[in-house]
């Protein structure tokens, strides 16, 4: 892994600002609402930040519902971010759809959609395109253990392995979807053994290690842009908050979330950093505060931008 | 008789059916724990147990695909999918299953199902899970389709789309659920296929269903203020469509404007259009106007959202619009 | 001018257009070697190689999804599904992907791609087969829909579809596909959203599309002897529709007949008559009436079937009906 | 295996009663036509022999298309299948569906759709129903190695895996779908990887073995009745005509089709049975004569029965 320390610290601040941002939404919705729902990505940030860190412009991602912080480190400004789960005029998109699913081609982020496994086809398709183009870019989508049991999950999959196309499917696997366990949706222990099974490689790994979701994804680009085919990394987590902030979240035990909790992915980051000597306990402290005072940037910013206009909602039905 | 929200009546509905009939049984996405997405489901699991409460994987067309199949057998499926916008992941089992079984084999099957699913916009949930999605499914034989817009409705017309014995696509609207009415004590059952005058007026029918029936409502009562007498219609099941209740109420005003949340092309308002324009068409004083949303996905930011929805205004200005 | 089928003429819109833009591909089941099912694409992959014709697995989801997917990053699919009826298993990626993008990113995401796919019944290959899909699609805005009834328009009409920057869901007839018709030499394009008179008259105006104009003509030609003027209009594109032009041809006829293959209730011909009941309202002499198949689906048994699909006979009772 | 001589004999009438009945059917067809286009099965009749034989009649099948000797095996008689092909009244269901999909619930008979993939979910919920009615009973669904690209094979597979379903999956990989060949329409070798990586127990079995398809089905469905959940069987074979019977094959080399036919199913089970002794050439002439003239009368019947009103067309839409 050939990451200098800038890159390292800034892998942590992005980790940071994930979580932070996340904190921070889900207070001003417990507060005084918030026309976006949140759905927290609390615990799982190293899967985001991990798996799109040194992407290239032209690598084009689909994030899911959870994966907040691909956009953070695609470029997407914190501020707009935060304008659009305040329906901001200033948001992504003018907030005509949620932030949840924004694109920015420019950025190579591509419009989610709220269905659930249906942009794993999306993404698939990207990948060809992306191939017949003769461009050695690639294509990425993140998607929950819950994902991997629809149809196109499969398909898609398929489709890959066939053609070899330069995709990575990044599941985040949090034993999860809303309130169903992994083992009420799948009879198998692993994501990765369904890749298997249609002949897509794929690995698991610690999905609270940043480090590791980043070096399994950059090996799975790397193949990818060899023409080598697509990967599936598999990535365990948890989720530390309910669905989204108006689950009551109780069908899980306590204790169990408590436990989660112990294995926090930015603390561990941290810790490694402080170990290796890459980070003190000065810079953390500086990059927090710098991180903060984004998000009160953003807060701010998104609190005093106008709402769009409403005919706007009439706009851009039809390409020209 | 009693006070009870659009949920309830739909819970009560779901409770005394699975009870009257083990052959009932629900399954959908977190429906037993979780309660649903709009809680409908929560608490029935207590009584019923997972096996007639499941929580399937997140995999909606073997849902659908599976009740059909459930129901060919002998058992009455009630799935659930989550939000109304995913009806086209399961529309090739309503279609191409549900929907045939009967005519194909001659009458010998039958595929008594229940699809529920929530619909509509006013959550800000964007443009994946605000749809209405009846018009999507007008040009299905073989399908009932029902739209309730009060919890009377609601848990009338569910008992008697439980005890049908064809694939029935109940569609609730989000911003009913918490809504309240008044309901019976005693068991009842609300035939298929009978709309509902929710409102006697003489001077122009206005035909809404589910959410924009409290809206048409209340436009009615303003106008009342100024005179304007306005007959509203909830047709309750748009298949089978009691046209006979709508020709009936324009020959007595002989103006109608229809009303719906879904985008105004192609929506079930044109049949409705379509159906008076042939069958109401000597009785009109005036153009058949229809009101819906515009013609775009949901958006998703406050003002647009509500921009978007055919308000209060705009069927109050539909009816004056056709008074002319 | 040359004399050519509507199959050809298909064939030779993506050859050129394959030939113009090397973003053009094709992606479906079989219509590399094999040609298609009913080889429409039949000798595409020698000049184009299977890169361009690509065959597919049998998965019609992935296959729209992907398209679109290729679509958002500079490629203009045209995919196949071998037969319409298998549109509701795409349905998701129309309605919810495709159809939105351009919304949603507020203008700067384009999806470019044609969906074509085969449709109708006279082949004898039942309910799942030959359905007319139309209906499922009208309630959908993001989407065009194009469905013409001429190797003339069905030509210049998919080259406009493959240069249009949205989706495009085409549909083919397959009773047509041999059909032949006359067309220029040279390159042409048909602007979308433009109906065609195909045949003038002043007595009563036919609306019908896809299968049903030549029967439609066919109808009008045996009215003319007894000196009854029928105008023809075909829409050729659903969305957008040319109001402009039927209700201009309703203000001169004063009588409008709609005729569609699909089901009656909530086919494309609810919308039309809705339109027509609220802007031609002023101009009718008559109740707008519709023709289409049964409420069911597709029986198999010749007689059944024949009974099933819109005849010329029907039309031309409907018309006499209009004159009353 | 416990088969009688009889029911050997009685396999064997079956599997000759399938071959000769398609043979006709296309005869007919290329000489004069026929309502239904013929999709034939000649290569593949010991899977639908196999894999139906001994069901009981609570037990539900839902018939590939190309599995007419399912029909044949569960009661459907000759003449019946006959008259659908020409579409007339006395068909199934007066010939207002295709034979192909026909259902008769009364003999265990599910109607198919005609949409590849999309009745193993319907199977899959027959056999949620039967195990939830407390029945012992089983669903069997047979389908083609191109079904099992489909989002439907995966979701339901899935979901009969995690709710140890009592349904059997019976795949006949005929190494094409219409133009398509395996290797194009999957990654892995075997359509038992795709049930494996799901968590469905599996079996390959030598599809022109009649005896090993209806031993491994056997096999499925006792462990189906102990409640110990779904297994695919894929039975490895051969399509020896086009797709369909106006389907000019001209994506084959005429050599492979030769090399098929020499392992034929019927001549297979013949040759076993004449070295067992269980079957005789004078008893085989006789069985020979009687499918020939069963055939003959169905022919007959067909023929002469009427077609159904035009106005019977408008029946049955809705239930009571
Ligand atoms: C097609 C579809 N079905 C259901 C939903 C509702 N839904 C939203 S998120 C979710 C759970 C997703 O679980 P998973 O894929 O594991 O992701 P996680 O939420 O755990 O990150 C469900 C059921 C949806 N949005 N789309
Ligand atoms: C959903 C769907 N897609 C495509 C088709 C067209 N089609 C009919 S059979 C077939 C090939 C099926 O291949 P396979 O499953 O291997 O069965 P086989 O024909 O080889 O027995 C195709 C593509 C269809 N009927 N349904
Ligand atoms: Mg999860
Ligand atoms: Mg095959």
């Amino acid at each position: 892994m050939n990451l200098t320390k800038d890159e390292l610290r800034e892998m942590y601040r992005l980790l940071l600002l994930t979580r932070k941002n996340d904190e921070r939404v889900n207070e001003i919705y417990a507060r005084k609402g918030l026309p976006e729902l949140p759905h927290s990505c609390m615990g799982e940030e190293a899967i985001a930040v991990g798996c799109t860190y040194k992407l290239r412009q032209d690598d084009y991602i689909i994030p899911s519902l959870r994966a907040r912080g691909m956009f953070l480190v695609k470029g997407i400004p914190t501020k707009v971010m935060m304008a659009g789960a305040y329906g901001k005029r200033t948001g992504p998109a003018r907030s005509i759809s949620t932030s949840h699913h924004m694109g920015d081609m420019s950025k190579g982020i591509m419009l989610g959609t709220g269905l659930i496994g249906s942009s794993v086809a999306v993404a698939t398709g990207a990948a060809l395109g992306l191939k017949d183009m003769g461009k050695d870019s690639v294509s990425l989508i993140s998607f929950g253990d819950g994902a991997s049991s629809q149809g196109d999950f499969f398909e898609s999959l398929n489709l890959a392995a066939i053609w070899k196309l330069p995709v990575i499917f990044v599941c985040e696997n949090n034993g999860y979807a809303i309130s169903t366990t992994t083992d009420r949706q799948m009879a198998v222990e692993n994501v990765a053994d369904k890749a298997a099974g249609l002949g897509v490689s794929a690995v698991i790994v610690d999905g609270n290690d940043v480090l590791a979701v980043f070096e399994a994804t950059q090996e799975a680009v790397a193949r990818a842009r060899r023409g080598e085919g697509p990967t599936l990394v598999e990535c365990k987590t948890n989720r530390w908050h309910g669905h989204s902030e108006n689950d009551r979240d109780n069908y899980r035990n306590p204790a169990e979330v408590e436990a989660m909790k112990r294995d926090d992915c930015v603390k561990r980051f941290e810790k490694y950093l402080l170990d290796k000597g890459v980070l003190t306990p000065e810079l953390a402290a500086k990059i927090m505060q710098s991180v903060l005072q984004e998000i009160d940037e953003a807060v701010k910013f998104a609190e005093e931008s106008p709402f769009p206009a409403p005919e706007e909602a009439l706009r851009d039905v039809y390409a020209d | 008789m009693k006070e009870i929200t659009y949920r309830e009546a739909l819970r009560e509905a779901l409770a005394e059916e699975m009870r009257r009939d083990e052959k009932v049984f629900m399954m959908g996405e977190d429906i037993a724990n979780y309660g649903g997405s709009f809680k409908v489901t929560l608490g029935l699991v207590e009584e019923f147990g997972t096996n007639r409460v499941k929580d399937t994987p997140l995999a909606e067309s073997v849902i659908v695909g599976a009740a059909v199949g459930a129901a060919m057998v002998g058992m009455r499926p009630v799935p659930e999918i989550m939000f109304a916008d995913f009806m086209v992941l399961v529309m090739d089992h309503i279609v191409n299953n549900a929907a045939k079984m009967t005519y194909m084999s001659d009458g010998e099957l039958k595929v008594p199902m229940v699809l529920r699913a929530a619909q509509g916009a006013g959550t800000g949930s964007g443009a994946h899970h605000c749809q209405s999605v009846e018009g999507w499914l007008m040009n299905i034989p073989g399908i009932k389709i029902v739209i309730p817009s009060t919890p009377y409705d609601a848990k009338g017309l569910m008992k008697a789309a439980i005890r049908d014995n064809n694939p029935v696509v109940f569609l609730e609207h989000k911003m009913l659920y918490a809504t309240k009415g008044m309901i019976p004590e005693e068991e009842y059952v609300i035939e298929l296929g009978k709309a509902d005058i929710k409102r006697e007026g003489s001077d122009v029918t206005v035909i809404a269903y589910s959410a924009m029936i409290p809206k048409a409502l209340k436009a009615a009562e303003i106008l009342a203020k100024e005179g304007i007498s306005v007959e509203v219609i909830d047709p309750r099941t748009l298949k089978p469509l009691d046209t006979a209740t709508l020709v009936k109420s324009v020959a007595k005003t002989k103006r109608a404007l229809i009303v719906h949340e879904s985008c105004l092309t192609g929506g079930a308002g044109a049949e409705i259009a379509a159906i008076l324009a042939k069958e109401a068409f000597d009785y009109l004083d005036a153009p058949i106007t229809r009101i819906g949303a515009p013609d775009t996905p949901v958006p998703f930011s406050p003002p647009l959202e509500k921009y978007f929805i055919p308000s209060e205004q705009r069927i109050i200005q539909g009816i004056r619009d056709l008074l002319g």
